[in-house]
């Protein structure tokens, strides 16, 4: 801005300010921190802190603002030019067993296990692809940060260390293409989803019966995990305190939630279709939010032998926060007791369930997420949440701002009629055929 | 999160002497394991680095600093978070005490945390000589 | 008679009783929720297993004469395999342990003899000890040594110093991945010196995958359930129909201790401040709080409003784990709540709902009736009293558990419908 | 599954070899043939498994001879609508086989719970039962 000034930065974000400030040109900046939070205190107690010392220099604060502001820049603070980033040597040498110790010390993994990525290996993964190793394929940034690139034979390395075979490496490369990190920075603890589609759910062998979700297939296990290496190795993501801040963590970050459509036992349209894609198609669609939950939570969910899993998933998601969207996550018993209930397209409950899951305006304006997100586009006139903070707090609204906030897919093994609900809203379909 | 400046700029690969490798200081506890026995554990492996291939970084000069705050207007920016503007109150009490003819202007940065706000930096460079921006929770 | 789902579960769970041969016919799945009519038409219809029409195949189960098989007894021994598999290399062996069952479908460190051998030395317990009696199901439970559960800490990556927490947990008999139509969580909290000593995270992503104790001695619970106890076997010894993600980890807390002015969860359950302790949680799921509505004014959060609300979407089968990040807990103190006690009480005495919603909820007609039924308290009032009536969601305030874990990035808490089950002590295995 | 098959699963059969792998997860052709350089050092490793218990096989009761003429209970074990299913079993009896006494009971306790007192009221008044399971 050709200002000088002076960036006051809660102490909980000192690294990240520092690095932020340098991965945008500025290694030198002179950022003052103050104690935290600042968030819910009182004028006095916020006094005190102006008054008091940077806690992480322990000099005066405001003397440290003055002088960032007056005294003159050194020879480092007015340097301009270029500085490459170095990422270290091409390859390691060393016995399997130190290998795997210095992939770990390294940040290259999620602390578990890895396939060692050998030149061997490396390249029967690319064989998994007609796609040239060093065709760059996509940008990463796990948060807002200057974007990585990265080329086929980088995701083949990511994807030989979490454990994929040859054949689920035109899905991987699908997932990197979108540039989408399953390990976003924000103080949020994300959560992430895929649903898989088309004829390689049986190919790779995708468990979508008993277990649908849990630790029973390589292709669901080894598929998911390879997304959260390829957001730290590609994106430079998962570095907590620099590119993740997730206050609590999410433990879903391990297997990021990789759903195989029961398409078979469905009796609805599968995802992809509904997304314009043939049914003879390969498609992966990935999600965002902030987690899953069990449907036999919700109210009404066993007594009477005629379950109303309309109801039951209305009142579930009236404990989402409408910022993210509202995925159903359906077995295969729900979805065909939902269908004799009349509900013969996933259109027609997404429907039902916009117009008949609402909230008052009061405790819609009591939620942290409008306040920070939707009230900004509010006072920018979008909409609905323009209309929303105009209208008396008894008023009625939807929970969610769309219909297209909800989503729907069927898995499960048939045991038994639960549903499950993930606060996820949807980001993108991909082909995987165009990655074979 | 006790480390100094010149080791964070280092995790980043950004002192061309050290070489960086982004190896997180925090993780790497670096055990010391190679002295396990196990004669077919000796096999020497070669492994990819598996990083992606990260952005060249365009330095961007810092602005000359004031010889002095007198007589200056010292714009003090929230960028939105809760209780930022609390606390710019009391930046502002403090120069009215301090440094009374120090002039300061409090403004909300528009749209979210994230976003820019050409405007309010147009206003600054015509009627302001500093900048003091609280960002944070 | 079993619905068609069982099938397998059934002729496994029969033949592991002692009755390989028991003539077990199958109907249509599900059962629940059909009409009259609709349950006549599987009575007059074909067993969907067999082909064959239903209630010939019951006839004919009670009246055929027995075979010599049907009749026989003594012992029978089963068979795990070798006691080591190979010489062979770590390609082929990844590949049996994976094709055979005995991985999470993620690569393992091969068990070599000298890999167990380190592994041993984590603890002062000879290899051959049994330690635990393991089942999945509600029956046959496999016993299992020190030796075996140091394979399966190896085979998750532990280190050595991780043995005494993953013998601690193995000791409990707990199975992870246990076996129900419903998919289960589990979760295990940490406490005492030992957090530090291992290098646990407890800061920022204190439960994603950021340190190796946390990722490692999670993955053993699920390898030694798999394993040990026989579990994971979908449509054997596994039944949850669309399964839980948190299984591959378990969802282990390390206790912030340092940040936290409230008793570490050890010390509430009578341990010393200075020993290691864990404790093991298994129930529902586990979420986080933006749903919740009441957030008091932005400025100053009310969290005892918005834990209380996200309470009332859990199912009082399972009870309440509460993770609350350290500037969460500074906001409670500032509140008043300066112990967990005081937090515990609030919380169970304001979390109410009618009776009817309470006979409503999942599981209770299954599991809290039947006790209602035998006069147990507090079930027999809460069936007994008008519909209106509001209740509080569990028994007592003990039902609700409080842990502290986060990086004070941003003061926010997650809940877990789980149910604490037990403590171990981590010294009694060093 | 067929019973064979499940009972090799679960290594009762002495004569199979079980390490519990299930069809389901067909064992895929071990990765023979070409092998990576480095990778051709040879290992040995350990069964992770653990020690089952040895099954003490119960002998089943001897078949009617014919239901002609006898009295079958059938169990319902609680579990939703089970009941509902066993009466319409109870109303096909009736039509199909009139001399058939047929007493309807439900077990006491949850699904997993043993009921002494109905199964001795099975033994004393009753030649044969019929339990339903499931969901």
């Amino acid at each position: 801005m050709g200002i000088p000034s002076v960036p006051l930065v809660t102490k909980a974000f000192k690294d990240l300010a520092i690095l932020n400030a340098a991965k945008r040109g500025m290694p030198h900046e002179r950022i003052v921190f103050t104690p935290h939070p600042v968030w819910g205190k009182t004028p006095e107690e916020l006094r005190v802190y102006v008054d008091g010392p940077d806690p992480v220099t322990g000099k005066p604060l405001m003397k440290e603002v003055v002088d960032g502001l007056t005294v003159p820049l050194s020879d480092e603070e007015k340097k301009t030019g270029i500085v490459s980033v170095s990422v270290g040597p091409p390859t390691y040498t060393d016995t399997a067993e130190n290998l795997q110790d210095l992939y770990l010390n390294n940040g290259y993994t999620d602390f578990l296990p890895i396939v060692l990525p050998t030149e061997d290996k490396v390249n029967a993964m690319l064989k998994g692809t007609s796609h040239h190793p060093d065709e760059v394929i996509g940008k990463m940034a796990a948060g807002a940060y200057p974007p990585w690139s990265y080329t086929v034979r980088h995701v083949a390395a990511s994807a030989v260390m979490a454990g994929c075979r040859p054949e689920y490496f035109p899905i991987l490369l699908a997932i990197a293409s979108t540039g989408i990190a399953s390990l976003f920075s924000s103080t949020n603890s994300f959560a992430f989803s895929m649903i898989i589609n088309g004829p390689i759910r049986d190919k790779l062998e995708f468990n979508y019966g008993i277990g649908a979700l849990g630790p029973f297939a390589q292709a669901n296990a080894t598929i998911g995990r390879a997304w959260t290496l390829m957001s730290k190795n590609l994106g430079n993501g998962g570095i907590p305190g620099d590119t993740y801040l997730g206050s609590v963590g999410n433990n879903l970050n391990y297997n990021n939630v990789v759903i195989a459509e029961n398409e078979e036992a469905s009796p609805w349209d599968p995802f992809h279709v509904q997304r314009g894609f043939k049914k003879e198609e390969n498609v992966v669609s990935l999600f965002r939010g902030l987690g899953v939950v069990p449907g036999q939570v919700a109210r009404g969910s066993s007594v009477n032998t005629s379950p109303m899993f309309d109801a039951q998933l209305s009142d579930l998601f009236s404990t989402f926060t409408g910022f993210f969207g509202a995925l159903v996550i359906a077995d295969p018993l729900v979805a065909v007791r939902l269908k004799e209930q009349g509900y013969d397209t996933k259109e027609k409950l997404i429907d039902w369930l916009y117009k008949n899951t609402t909230q008052t305006v009061k405790d819609y304006k009591g939620r942290n997420y409008s306040y920070l997100f939707e009230y900004p586009q509010a006072l920018q006139g979008v909409e609905p949440f323009a209309t929303w903070y105009k209208l008396p707090d008894d008023a009625v609204i939807p929970h969610f701002p769309r219909a297209s906030s909800f989503n729907i897919v069927v898995t499960g093994g048939q045991t038994n009629a639960y549903p499950q609900a993930a606060n996820m809203s949807y980001g993108v379909s991909v082909s995987i055929d165009k990655w074979m | 999160m006790g480390m100094n400046r010149r080791k964070l700029l280092s995790l980043i690969g950004m002192s061309p002497a050290i070489l960086a490798g982004a190896t997180a200081e925090a993780q790497s506890k670096a055990k010391n394991k190679n002295g396990r026995s196990g004669s077919a554990a000796e096999v020497k492996l070669t492994a990819l680095n598996p990083r992606g291939i990260p952005p060249p970084i365009t330095l961007i000069p810092m602005a000359p600093r004031l010889a002095t705050l007198d007589g200056k207007t010292v714009y003090l920016v929230s960028d939105g978070f809760p209780g930022a503007d609390h606390f710019l109150d009391q930046i502002a009490n403090w120069f009215k005490k301090n440094m009374p003819n120090v002039t300061t202007v409090y403004r909300l940065k528009a749209g979210g945390f994230a976003d820019d706000d050409p405007k309010l930096n147009a206003e600054i460079k015509e009627k302001g000589q500093a900048v003091i921006m609280a960002i944070g929770h | 008679m079993a619905t068609k789902s069982f099938a397998d579960l059934a002729k496994s769970n029969a033949s592991k009783r002692g009755m390989p041969h028991i003539r077990a016919c199958f109907t249509p799945h599900p059962v629940w929720g059909k009409t009259a009519e609709q349950l006549m038409a599987y009575v007059e219809g074909d067993d969907p297993v067999s082909g064959k029409p239903l209630m010939k195949e019951i006839i004919d189960g009670l009246t055929v004469p027995l075979t010599a098989e049907d009749t026989k007894t003594g012992m029978m021994d089963v068979n795990v395999g070798p006691p080591v598999f190979g010489p062979d290399t770590l390609d082929n062996l990844q590949t049996h342990f994976l094709n055979n069952g005995m991985t999470d479908f993620l690569p393992v460190i091969i068990p070599t003899p000298e890999k167990v051998d380190a592994m041993l030395k984590g603890t002062s317990h000879h290899p051959d000890e049994v330690i635990g009696k393991m089942a999945a199901g509600a029956f046959a439970a496999w016993t299992y040594t020190v030796k075996q559960v140091a394979v399966n800490a190896v085979m998750a990556g532990c280190e050595p110093e991780y043995f005494p927490v993953v013998l601690a947990v193995a000791s409990s008999g707990m199975a992870a991945l246990g076996s129900s139509t419903t998919s289960f969580a589990y979760s295990m909290v940490i406490n005492g010196p030992i957090r530090d000593k291992l290098n646990m995270n407890y800061t920022i992503g204190a439960m994603g995958p950021f340190a190796q104790p946390n990722a490692t001695i999670g993955r053993a619970w699920t390898l030694v359930g798999k394993n040990l106890g026989n579990g994971g076997i979908p449509g054997d010894t596994y039944m949850g129909s669309q399964g839980n993600n948190t299984n591959y980890n378990n969802i282990v807390i390390a206790e912030n201790e340092k940040d936290s002015p409230w008793t570490p969860f050890h010390v509430q359950k009578g341990f010393r401040p200075e020993e290691n302790v864990v404790s093991l949680f298994s129930g529902e799921d586990i979420r986080q709080g933006h749903g919740a509505r009441r957030a008091g004014v932005l400025e100053n959060p009310m969290f005892d409003d918005q834990i209380s609300d996200i309470f009332r979407t859990l199912t009082s089968q399972f009870d309440a784990l509460v993770i609350c990040d350290p500037l969460t807990v500074r906001r409670l103190v500032e509140q008043g709540y300066d112990t967990k006690e005081k937090l515990m009480e609030w919380l169970w005495k304001n979390t109410q709902r009618t009776a009817k919603d309470y006979r409503d909820s999942a599981f209770v007609y299954t599991f809290h009736y039947p006790r209602a039924l035998r006069g147990e308290e507090p079930y027999a009032t809460w069936y007994k009293c008008p519909e209106g009536t509001l209740i509080p969601y569990w028994p007592k305030p003990d039902n609700i558990v409080l842990v502290v874990a986060g990086g004070q990035t941003n003061p926010f808490f997650q809940v877990g419908n789980l149910t604490y089950r037990v403590s171990v002590s981590i010294d009694k295995w060093m | 599954m067929n019973r064979r098959k499940l009972l090799s699963l679960l290594g009762m059969s002495p004569a199979l070899l079980a390490g519990a792998e299930l069809g389901a997860q067909q064992p895929k052709a071990a990765k023979s043939g070409k092998v990576p350089s480095a990778g051709n050092a040879q290992f040995e490793a350990l069964n992770p498994k653990g020690s089952p218990p040895p099954v003490r096989l119960i002998p089943m009761a001897p078949r009617l001879n014919t239901i002609h003429g006898k009295t079958i209970y059938l169990v319902d074990t609680g579990f939703m609508s089970g009941g509902v299913l066993l009466q319409q079993m109870q109303i096909w009896f009736n039509k199909n086989y009139p001399d058939v006494t047929v007493v309807f009971r439900k077990k006491a306790g949850s699904y997993m719970e043993d009921d002494p007192p109905l199964w001795k009221e099975i033994k004393e008044k009753g030649n044969a039962a019929i339990m339903a399971i499931g969901h």
